[in-house]
């Protein structure tokens, strides 16, 4: 039933213009507003897009602006980047949860003279920092509520632009025909979209993506997974990330299958669940929060029901695995997964809203074994893939039937990959970026005359062919012995128990390794309550002699792992601490992504990090905190240091895991 | 060209700039008195509310302030005086064609309908609009049906403006307090009515649910341009969002103006002193 | 666990509001429909006609008929058996008038004069309320009762003083009087009751269904929501008394083939109540459920001591099933105050979450 | 003519030609009159205190004749019969207290009503097994109750009063006027009074409510039983007595659910009028037996007109 995917037009405008005709009726998009699933078929889609495109056309906006876009993921957003396009035009999708300040760099730096906004939140913030923006000439936005008493000189609702639009076309059917010609003409080189990095240090640069890279890379993966229109996924990550543009606009409009947006961020859940989506891409935490929820759910189940799930949990356990994998089961062994498919496994996907999922990925962090395990053992085909900004995601995935929870898979189609002398990993593709906007010097820091582009992340090839990611290259260091310490590497182990929240480690030129340690207070909450366990704040429950025992059995766990592993046997932890407060972005300890800023901590923490290293137990340290209305005041507090037991290294390296 | 300088006009409207003075005058009440049995609930009171302002109503507890609006929506019949409302005088008035005037109300303790959801509750607002017959409703499918979607467009509408979407099938006996009087506002807002009275729509809310209502309130006037007589014994809401403030102690007005005029006003001040708080 | 409503979503509000926005209830529907319509038919005896499946629908629809005044506008009604008197008795004068009226076309006139003395009856409800309105309803069940047995024209003068239903034919079937066959009778009530049955659903689920919920919950709130109190309320009499009445032919013409006044005297009333409460008030399949128990228990309980091989005569058999009876509706009452209704409702909400516990 | 005839001019005629007999219909409307009173007494009790409209009162009743009947029949003399019979009706009490009333504290009116139904259901059941089902005669020579009659000769004619009518007539005035020195003289009866008006001022002045409840089932109980002897001395005592049961349920419509005095009037009133229609109009107009329902349609017609009943207040409707 599912058509094959459309191959030709080499640029989005012209692969919609194709999707209007052969998949006319197919749902293209869907958004839930008003408690339906308001839907628009391709064929509608390109006419809002057509509307939109000849309203702007009105505004005068001409081939190469730039237009910003800003907001949750709306259908009319998405419009926005196809009707810029057909004009010429550059789309760059910004975060919508940037601050005024952190967008105005953007905004100045990629020209733009347009800002396609959602409500009214993002008017007032574009409106706020106007004044630095002499190129910026309108503000579109979606949602009209609040906005009736502003000022609309230049300030317009997108459903008046496409009214306009609209009314030109009844007019003068040629603009229609014009503005088809106008993008018949665009090629594949030519720069679609430009996505800024928010990078953990320095500026964020604007990453162009061409026509080719997204195109190309769009129906490679479509193929690789054997997507047609007939999927269905679930655009709730934000716009201006990578991901997102290609899973909910590069590869929906070169398979054509449906994208749905949620009603709001509070609803994804249960929007999810309504939807069932077929293809679906969530970051490792995205599953983590699943399972805890799920485990939480069913310690209240009772006694009968809470054996049933272990039960069936445990068979899935030993077989789901392989069936998904297609290799061979006993029959018996079928029979009672299909039972546990009935009583448990289907429910259970039922209430995640994985039932019809036919794909999903996850990447960006090392995602937990045990957590994949238990999805891949549910049936789901959840796999993983490594990419970046610049290489339009794909760089390795993993393929069906070769799974293996510490690798990220094979190079991609057409994907050429280097692992250079600093363990760093290269790569050369389709997929790769133009260059960085007006930023020679990163572009060829990062992209060299070859074409082939720097990571900035160590791997190593297994001998199975697939790609191991072990950190970020500079992040690689060594201990004053000279083995080698990859505090990402050690930092994930870590946080692979549910206990652990946020590790932090050092060692690069010490002696040995440490770690700061951060623990989930939901999980070590629901344990301190089933054990009695008064605590009045985070700080309380840290510093606790039972949770210090219980960390440190995980942080032995880790160690005896490592020191199986050669390679990595050389740094495990020697001395940890559970630190007085959570880490937080507000306090700039963390991205606004929630990646752990390094360098950063090791300058607030110094300290600390010498108390760990000087041989003390215990350390008194004063923090400054920032609380969630804008407020600052400080923590403080005795941190307790303690010493763990170190393994000796496995004389003959085992180092390949077994298939996860 | 002319079609987008329509486009601008409308989007360029810029109603609610008018002083409340120069507005027309929606009701008005002239010399109203009503007992029941000997006790007299409100004794010879005369105000008017201008069309798309907020009025308050306030006073001390017994002061008159609910027998007022049950008087303005005919659900009390006043014995003495004359009420004009949208141009056109009454004294008497079947509570129930209250709606099909144009107004709508809200009440002191919520009057939801329990055994019903959200989405029900608000839909029975709208049955005065409701015209298909008994014959049509049994067969269902047809006429009945899309009446019956047409409506619920238009509530839909109001459950996204008042942000209840969330609770949508939701039996409303099941809600907190600060939701169901949400749900009751926009119960009254399906009625789409002219005047719309609210009893108390604040009362016993903590801080967050008295700012959600508020914010409401001003997007039900402003956006919507409803007209709002308003009952709250909070002063701080009610020197916020009101246009003018009328003054009511045992059954009498006792002041009428501004929000600052009447703070300052005497009798007020001894009126509210007078009720040991 | 059978219900994963995953991925069932709407795009309109056509389906959002649809009869089962939720497959697997469609589903069980078609199951229930194809139990009655094929499954039951091609097991039961006459015994089982007679005794179980025909009352159980009659009683059904009966109790639905009550419910709609009672659970759905709250208004309580003790009168019942008194307007299913009135459409047994309206049914027997139309055909015995007009021998050659087809008997569906008897059956829904019938059902007018039941609606007629039904809104007669419910007009003190615009004064009178709760308990007094229940009071009040006594009035109609005594008074028409009465009637049945004092106006010797509305049972055409017969020395017996009863009614007795001759055969009629429907498209050259007889489906009336002492030669009819059972099945025909169960196939011909089951149509029946399966369209009504929906035609209640659909006016329960629209304009009328909120309105008559409204003035239940709160009459004050629904008459200041614009709601016409007068209208509200009669027009639930009227179309409780519609159903019940029609219910009431069915089970004279279709059932006990011939009837005296006292048939329809206050425990029928009764028990059709305990059909709509145990049923659950408010909804339409309940009533199904509470007359599945109620017919059913009595027949389960007089076979009970020959399977369990017990010497028990039938008049102490009797009495301690009218003992059991009563004390099992205190039993309900006490497990489940809303109804099997509300209990299958909960059951289905476990299943829709299952396997989580909340 | 001849109707109009006969409704409004020839009872009258009737009535003045024949006082005595009149006087004779009135005794028979007053007789029947202080049965429903007596037995929308026990409705009132109970509804004031546990807001129960107790359909069970009039099967209590029989129940209790039955027991006192089944009793002696049993070879138990009849003066430990009645104290047995009200042990009886205090382990009822007891037992409905404890099965029904307590775990459907707080149900809906309509669950209590259904509830009651059931409890009706069962006692039929169960007084029907242990004492059969057939029409048994009142113990009422046992029980010391005169049988004779006496008779009057005023205006002329003549006038027969039952003594078993007449000792039943005293035995409710005595029993209501125990009830109303009960009510308004000792800490119980004021407790139940106070219930009546507000169910949490009660609870806080610290009246247990079961208690309560035990009580009010046991005095609803003693009534039923006296009701019982005195209308089973009459009528024999079957489950057909269940029916007048039904009677002192227009009694409550016009007196009110509530109002001691109410039930008391409106059941003599009610006692009066519907043998007066009966003999003067039911039986030449219509055949007769309209005491099945001209209590109901009375009550109905006059609370169209009076909705608070003949003893409420007029209700103002609030929001």
């Amino acid at each position: 039933m599912a058509q094959k995917p459309v191959n030709f037009g080499d640029t989005f405008p012209k692969v919609l213009l194709a999707n209007a005709t052969v998949f006319k009726d197919k749902p293209a998009m869907r958004e839930k507003d008003l408690g339906i699933w308001i839907t628009w078929n391709w064929g509608e889609v390109l006419e809002e897009v057509r509307a939109l495109s000849i309203g702007l056309q009105h505004l005068k906006f001409r081939s190469g602006e730039k237009v910003a876009i800003v907001g949750a993921n709306r259908p009319q957003l998405y419009w926005s980047i196809a009707a810029v396009q057909a004009l010429g035009g550059v789309p760059v999708p910004i975060y919508a949860d940037s601050v005024a300040e952190e967008m105005v760099y953007v905004l100045e730096h990629a020209d733009v003279s347009v800002a396609v906004v959602e409500d009214q939140e993002q008017v007032d913030k574009v409106l706020e920092i106007s004044d630095q923006l002499p190129k910026l000439k309108h503000i579109l936005y979606d949602d009209p509520r609040g906005l009736r008493d502003y000022d609309h000189g230049h300030l317009h609702a997108i459903t008046d632009i496409q009214g306009i639009g609209r009314a030109l076309i009844q007019e003068n059917p040629m603009l229609s025909t014009n503005w088809e010609a106008g993008f018949a003409g665009q090629s594949g080189a030519d720069v679609a979209v430009m996505l800024y990095t928010s990078g953990t240090t320095g500026r964020p640069k604007g990453v162009m993506l061409t026509y080719d890279n997204l195109v190309v890379s769009a129906r490679n993966a479509n193929a690789f997974d054997g997507l047609d229109s007939s999927e269905d996924t679930l655009a709730y990550l934000p716009m201006a990330w990578v991901g997102d543009h290609v899973f909910s606009y590069a590869q929906a409009l070169c398979a054509g299958y449906c994208v749905n947006c949620p009603e709001g961020a509070e609803t994804v859940l249960a929007d999810r669940k309504e939807i069932a989506p077929t293809y679906l891409f969530a970051p490792p935490r995205v599953f983590e929060g699943l399972l805890t929820h799920i485990q939480v759910r069913m310690e209240d189940a009772g006694p009968t029901k809470r054996a049933l799930f272990h039960y069936f949990l445990k068979v899935a356990e030993r077989v789901g695995e392989r069936l998904l994998n297609g290799e061979k089961v006993k029959l018996s062994e079928r029979l009672l997964y299909a039972l546990g498919e009935f009583c448990i496994y289907g429910p259970l996907k039922n209430q995640m809203g994985f039932s019809r999922l036919k794909v999903g990925y996850t990447a960006g962090e090392a995602i937990g074994p045990e957590i994949f395990k238990f999805y891949r053992s549910l049936g789901l085909n959840l796999k993983q893939l490594y990419g970046q900004t610049e290489s339009s995601v794909f760089i390795t995935l993993q393929p069906d039937g070769e799974i293996y929870s510490d690798t990220v898979g094979v190079p991609f189609t057409g994907v050429e990959i280097k692992i250079a002398e600093n363990g760093e990993v290269i790569y050369r593709s389709p997929g790769s970026f133009k260059a960085y906007y007006k930023n020679e010097e990163a572009t060829r820091e990062t992209k060299d005359a070859e074409g082939w582009v720097h990571t900035g992340d160590a791997g190593m090839f297994l001998e199975n062919g697939h790609l191991k990611i072990i950190d970020r290259a500079k992040d690689v260091g060594r201990l004053t012995s000279g083995a080698l310490f990859a505090p990402k590497y050690i930092e994930n182990k870590l946080k692979f128990f549910a206990n652990i929240k946020e590790v932090v480690a050092f060692g690069d030129q010490r002696g040995f390794a440490t770690a700061f340690i951060n623990i989930d207070l939901t999980s070590v909450g629901n344990w301190a309550e089933r054990n009695n366990i008064a605590y009045a704040s985070y700080q309380e429950l840290a510093a606790h002699p039972d949770v210090y025992e219980m960390i440190g059995a995980h942080v032995d766990q880790v160690n005896r792992d490592l020191a199986e592993e050669s390679l990595m046997s050389g740094a495990q932890i020697k001395r940890f601490l559970i630190l007085h407060k959570e880490l937080d972005a507000d306090d700039g300890e963390l991205t606004r992504t929630q990646k752990v800023r390094r360098k950063f901590i090791a300058e607030r923490y110094a300290p600390l990090i010498e108390a760990l290293y000087d041989g003390s137990t215990r350390k008194h340290v004063v923090t400054t905190v920032t609380f969630e209305d804008g407020r600052s005041g400080s923590v403080e507090g005795n941190v307790e240091i303690r010493d763990a037991n170190i393994y000796a290294a496995k004389p003959l390296s085992g180092q390949l895991e077994d298939a996860a | 060209m002319s079609v987008i300088e329509k486009a601008a006009d409308i989007t360029a409207s810029s109603i609610g700039l008018q002083k409340a003075e120069e507005r027309e005058t929606l009701l008005d009440l002239a010399n109203v008195s009503l007992s029941f049995g000997g006790v007299k609930a409100i004794n010879n009171i005369s105000f008017d509310i201008k069309r798309g302002e907020v009025r308050a109503i306030i006073g001390p507890n017994g002061a008159g302030k609910t027998s007022m609006l049950n008087v303005i929506n005919g659900f009390y019949q006043p014995q003495e005086g004359v009420i004009t409302f949208r141009g056109s005088q009454r004294r008497s008035m079947k509570p129930h064609l209250a709606v099909s005037h144009g107004i709508a109300r809200t009440f002191q303790n919520v009057a939801l309908f329990k055994g019903m959801s959200t989405l029900d509750n608000i839909m029975a607002g709208r049955t005065t609009r409701m015209k298909r017959n008994m014959f049509w409703q049994i067969l269902y499918y047809g006429p009945a049906q899309r009446e019956e979607i047409a409506h619920r467009r238009k509530v839909e509408e109001i459950i996204d403006f008042l942000e209840i979407a969330h609770i949508r099938s939701t039996p409303v006996g099941k809600l907190p307090y600060g939701l169901q009087k949400r749900v009751e506002l926009a119960r009254a807002l399906a009625m789409e009515p002219d005047l719309l009275l609210l009893d108390e729509p604040m009362a016993g809310m903590n801080l967050e649910e008295k700012e959600d209502m508020s914010r409401f309130i001003i997007d039900v006037n402003e956006q919507l341009g409803t007209t709002i007589a308003l009952i709250e014994h909070d002063i701080g809401v009610v020197m916020d969002l009101s246009d003018r403030v009328v003054v009511l102690d045992y059954g009498r007005k006792i002041a009428d103006g501004s929000p600052e005029e009447v703070q300052k006003n005497q009798d007020v001040i001894d009126a509210y002193l007078g009720v040991s708080h | 666990m059978f219900y994963r409503v995953s991925g069932q979503f709407k795009t309109s509000y056509e389906s959002d509001m649809a009869l089962f926005p939720v497959k697997q209830d469609a589903i069980l529907l078609a199951f229930i429909l194809a139990l009655f319509y094929v499954a039951f038919p091609m097991m039961a005896s006459e015994f089982t006609y007679k005794a179980l499946l025909v009352p159980v629908l009659i009683y059904a629809l009966a109790a639905m008929g009550l419910n709609i005044l009672t659970g759905y506008a709250g208004q309580l009604s003790l009168g019942t058996a008194g307007f299913m008197g009135v459409g047994a008795y309206a049914c027997y004068k139309i055909t015995s008038i007009f021998p050659e009226v087809n008997i569906v076309v008897a059956l829904l006139l019938s059902g007018c004069f039941s609606a007629a003395v039904g809104v007669a009856f419910g007009l003190p409800s615009l004064r009178i309320k709760g308990f007094y309105l229940a009071i009040a309803t006594l009035a109609a069940q005594f008074f028409l009762v009465w009637l049945f047995e004092k106006w010797a024209w509305l049972y055409n003068f017969n020395a017996s003083g009863a009614i007795e239903v001759k055969g009629h034919e429907f498209f050259g079937l007889v489906i009336t009087g002492p030669n009819a066959a059972p099945i025909t009778q169960y196939y011909f009530v089951l149509v029946c009751v399966t369209v009504v049955s929906f035609a209640m659903i659909n006016i329960t689920r629209g304009r009328f269904g909120r309105v008559w919920k409204a003035v239940r919950d709160m009459d004050i709130a629904a008459e200041l929501v614009g709601i016409n109190l007068m209208r509200a309320k009669l027009s639930a009499f009227a179309v409780s008394s519609y159903v019940v009445g029609i219910a009431g032919a069915l089970l004279v013409f279709f059932w006990k083939g011939a009837a005296e006044p006292n048939l329809f005297d206050i425990p029928l009333s009764f028990k059709v109540l305990f059909i709509a409460i145990i049923g659950g008030l408010g909804s339409i399949i309940g009533n199904f459920l509470g007359a599945l128990l109620i017919v059913a228990l009595p027949v389960l309980l007089n076979l009970l001591p020959g399977v369990l091989g017990l010497e028990i005569n039938s008049a102490t058999l009797e009495h301690i099933n009218v003992m059991i009876v009563g004390a099992l509706i205190v039993f309900f009452l006490i497990v489940e105050p809303h109804g099997l209704a509300r209990l299958w409702a909960l059951i289905r909400e476990k299943l829709i979450i299952w396997p989580f516990p909340h | 003519m001849e109707t109009l005839y006969q409704i409004f001019a020839d009872p009258f005629v009737q009535i003045v030609s024949a006082p005595d007999f009149f006087l004779q219909v009135l005794w028979e409307g007053l007789v029947s009159g202080v049965l429903y009173a007596l037995i929308a007494l026990g409705f009132v009790l109970i509804f004031k205190s546990s807001r129960i409209f107790n359909f069970a009162q009039g099967i209590m009743v029989v129940f209790a004749a039955l027991t006192l009947v089944g009793l002696h029949e049993n070879g138990v003399p009849a003066w430990l019969a009645v104290p047995l019979t009200l042990g009886v009706m205090y382990l009822l009490a007891l037992s409905v207290e404890r099965v029904v009333l307590r775990p459907l504290v707080g149900q809906p009116d309509i669950i209590l009503f259904m509830a009651s139904i059931g409890v009706t259901m069962f006692l039929i059941g169960f007084g029907e097994f242990v004492f059969g089902g057939e029409n048994k005669a009142m113990i009422t020579a046992e029980l010391g109750i005169p049988t004779g009659s006496i008779e009057f000769f005023p205006f002329g004619g003549f006038v027969l009063i039952e003594q078993k009518d007449l000792t039943a007539v005293i035995m409710a005035v005595l029993l209501v006027l125990c009830l109303l020195l009960f009510l308004n003289k000792t800490a119980m009866g004021r407790a139940i009074r106070a219930l009546g008006d507000d169910h949490q001022a009660a609870l806080s002045v610290g009246i247990s409510l079961s208690k309560i409840w035990v009580l009010v089932w046991f005095i609803a109980g003693v009534i039923a039983l006296a009701t019982g002897i005195v209308w089973g001395a009459r009528a024999g005592v079957s489950f057909a007595l269940e029916v007048i049961a039904y009677k002192a349920l227009p009694v409550l419509m016009l007196g009110g659910l509530e109002s001691v005095s109410g039930a008391i009037i409106g059941g003599i009133a009610i006692g009066l009028l519907e043998k007066i229609f009966e003999i003067y109009w039911g039986q030449p107009l219509f055949g007769g037996n309209t005491e099945t329902w001209f209590a109901f349609i009375l009550a109905l017609i006059v609370l169209l007109f009076r909705p608070q009943g003949l003893f409420g207040e007029r209700i103002i409707e609030r929001v």
